[in-house]
């Protein structure tokens, strides 16, 4: 059930070597304010599983700068050529997933499914490693589901309860983030008193924290 | 007409009324140019929305997949990244138009990296290739007189067998069964030009001149 | 793109043979007004796919009194016993499958995957006949797939533009069941002007036909 | 006290602060009368509700997962049987009460067919039995004097070694690896009584008498 906590609550949260999905799409519903409490902690050797690499001064993108992550696991880095750099000089392990399997596999884990069968990726460098499972004559990559330590939620107009919807296309990877991680922490851009039953995105018992203070908006 | 303009009319020709379409970046996002006004297309962006209407410069609160400020145009909706790709994956886009750094006659692409060299990822490249019911590659013939258009793609692939279509700014060409089979040359260049500028085999029955070209814009 | 039809159109889609997707759990979201032409239209040897058998004189139950179905795929069967007594004469084929992944297998078929990996009926009788894979030391049973030729869908409330949004409870497997079919009709409890696009669960592109007149209340 | 009212008090001990709690039909649903003033637990209903109230007679647009009218509590939603069983099996249900025909000292359990005899189905139970967190067994401890509690299931398997505590009017046992152990005896039986009506091994340590008999409703 969630609660409402501060800044130093989260920061307590955080630990070297954690793997955190952090939301958004080339930051946009990516929760600023969370990532600025991870760099405040100054926690190493992070995982990090996002849409993409973000900005070398916005979203995930500033972990990286910031020196905090050990590997990233992403659809695209094209954005911030930090991390291309630091991957050719194999100080950053990039695993690069195709945007649709990564968040099928992000929602497997979260539905407790092992993994899913997908034609995405066959016959590419993704295919490497992975096993081929036929079904009914045609070849499938099984994809294995993708969970995390902590997820960071943006984008959001949160209520009393804890129940979430989002605003606009912050949605994105957040609600499938906020199912597949042990603790799920959300900054929302407003709470509001109730949402309606019928128009909740991500049900209250998903959330365990919603950040409060001089963060939201 | 420039080339990107000549290719993005003649591609438009190829959206049907009803049609839920997939633009990616560059050349491909001006195809929504040229779209008649007797048609109504529904173009989907797979950061999460039904419905992508024109670009609106300093709006952060809806941005299309390449990260710019967007809109969206009455009816349309925002939808988290698995529904997004549930789309993309499951056959519901009719269309999806795509850049290319090499594409074959066999229907393979390449658009995702240049080992040793660039790596950006493959974002949704992979999926929208693999998942929609058809795919038209838009692209400049050659890279600054290196064709692009192989016999087989030397870069790691997007996707294999996928492509339907690919158009430039000197020709039309299908891919089938039989091979890639020229379908529409350019007023500006002969047919021999356009196999002088092509390492594919073209299969040449009959030739017609390129359409779309008077629909200026 | 969907488009409004009325009761002759629905029927004229209607073949013998045809594998037909049902909304609804124990007939709360069932649209039975399509059942009602389903009747009337006297198509036989139907494949059913529903949460369950409904009653004998509502929901699906009704076409299995009416000795139009050959095969049903259902989670349960017990508030509809002649369902049990048809099977057990062998007139009727009879699929159990578990409740979640029956949504499972639904929601993959529209979302392009082959399928999914599960540990619901492992060591059950499910487990018959179905490959089992190891996944880091764990073992799952494949669910493959599940679509059908067309899918009737209940409880919702249309807009203008064809998108959907579900009343109460009766969300259940609809949205699911709108991905999945080659043709999607929807039977709307009310039409609206227009759905919030951050409240819609249905995008039109998914919906093909909304039925009108006297069968919406 | 009746039996039915003893086992459902009983249970409702196990619940905690802030727990995500699915209850079957039968004896299950009475748990939801005993959960004590100073606890919230939030009640799900795998058609698609969180927050689940008590039963509303002539209502139809809620319905629980037996199909009857229902109510939702401030602060529920709405959700569709995908997300539902995501809940349900990527352990997000903290505890499931179900009933059983039989149920053995491995923790497997029987509920959903006699072969030849009744076959209902599994509906969402073998999912929830997988699923959940902590499986609790609400069941009379003997059918008409015929033990249910078994040194191992005879009839078809629902899940295999999944089954934390057994609750009965007459005990509370728990399955570890080691066997089956008795915790607690209702005062009007002896420990030879709960012996000589179960066919499973017992451990027997240190036999408490049960729990929650003082709180009457």
């Amino acid at each position: 059930m969630r609660s409402f906590i501060n800044a130093e609550k989260f920061i307590a949260l955080l630990e070297d070597g954690m793997s955190i999905m952090v939301g958004g799409f080339l930051t946009n519903g990516t929760p600023e304010g969370l990532i600025d409490l991870v760099i405040e902690s100054n926690v190493k050797d992070l995982t990090i599983i996002c849409n993409d690499g973000g900005y070398p001064d916005k979203g995930v993108g500033r972990l990286v700068v910031n020196n905090q992550v050990k590997k990233v696991i992403v659809s695209h880095i094209g954005t911030n050529p930090m991390i291309g750099t630091l991957m050719s000089e194999q100080k950053l392990e990039v695993e690069l997933v195709p945007q649709g399997t990564l968040a099928e596999r992000i929602r497997a884990y979260g539905a407790g499914l092992g993994g899913i069968l997908t034609q995405t990726g066959l016959d590419t460098l993704v295919q490497e490693g992975k096993q081929i499972i036929e079904v009914n004559g045609k070849k499938y990559l099984l994809e294995e589901a993708l969970g995390a330590d902590i997820a960071l939620i943006g984008g959001a107009i949160a209520d009393n309860y804890g129940n979430l919807k989002y605003n606009k296309t912050m949605r994105n990877f957040n609600p499938l983030m906020a199912t597949a991680c042990k603790v799920v922490v959300c900054e929302p851009r407003k709470i509001v008193d109730k949402i309606n039953s019928e128009n909740v995105i991500t049900p209250h018992p998903f959330v365990d924290y919603i950040l409060v203070g001089e963060y939201n908006d | 007409m420039t080339d990107k303009q000549i290719i993005a009319a003649r591609i438009a020709l190829e959206l049907n009324d009803g049609d839920l379409v997939n633009l990616g970046i560059g050349i491909p996002t001006l195809v929504a140019n040229y779209v008649p006004a007797d048609k109504t297309v529904t173009f989907q962006a797979e950061n999460g929305i039904i419905g992508l209407g024109g670009l609106v410069e300093d709006e952060t609160e809806i941005v299309n997949a390449g990260g710019m400020g967007a809109s969206i145009l009455e009816g349309g909706s925002f939808i988290d990244s698995a529904t997004s790709f549930a789309f993309i994956r499951g056959g519901h886009i009719d269309v999806t138009v795509l850049g290319a750094l090499e594409v074959d006659q066999e229907g393979s692409l390449a658009s995702w990296i240049i080992p040793g060299k660039k790596v950006p990822g493959m974002g949704g490249a992979m999926d929208l290739v693999t998942g929609a019911k058809k795919v038209i590659i838009a692209t400049k013939h050659t890279n600054r007189g290196i064709p692009k258009i192989l016999k087989k793609c030397r870069l790691p692939l997007t996707a294999a067998h996928q492509v339907n279509l690919i158009v430039t700014e000197m020709a039309v060409m299908e891919v089938s069964k039989a091979g890639l089979e020229l379908l529409e040359v350019h007023p500006n260049y002969s047919i021999e030009d356009v196999i002088k500028a092509t390492e594919a085999e073209l299969i040449i029955n009959k030739v017609l001149p390129m359409k779309g070209l008077s629909d200026e814009n």
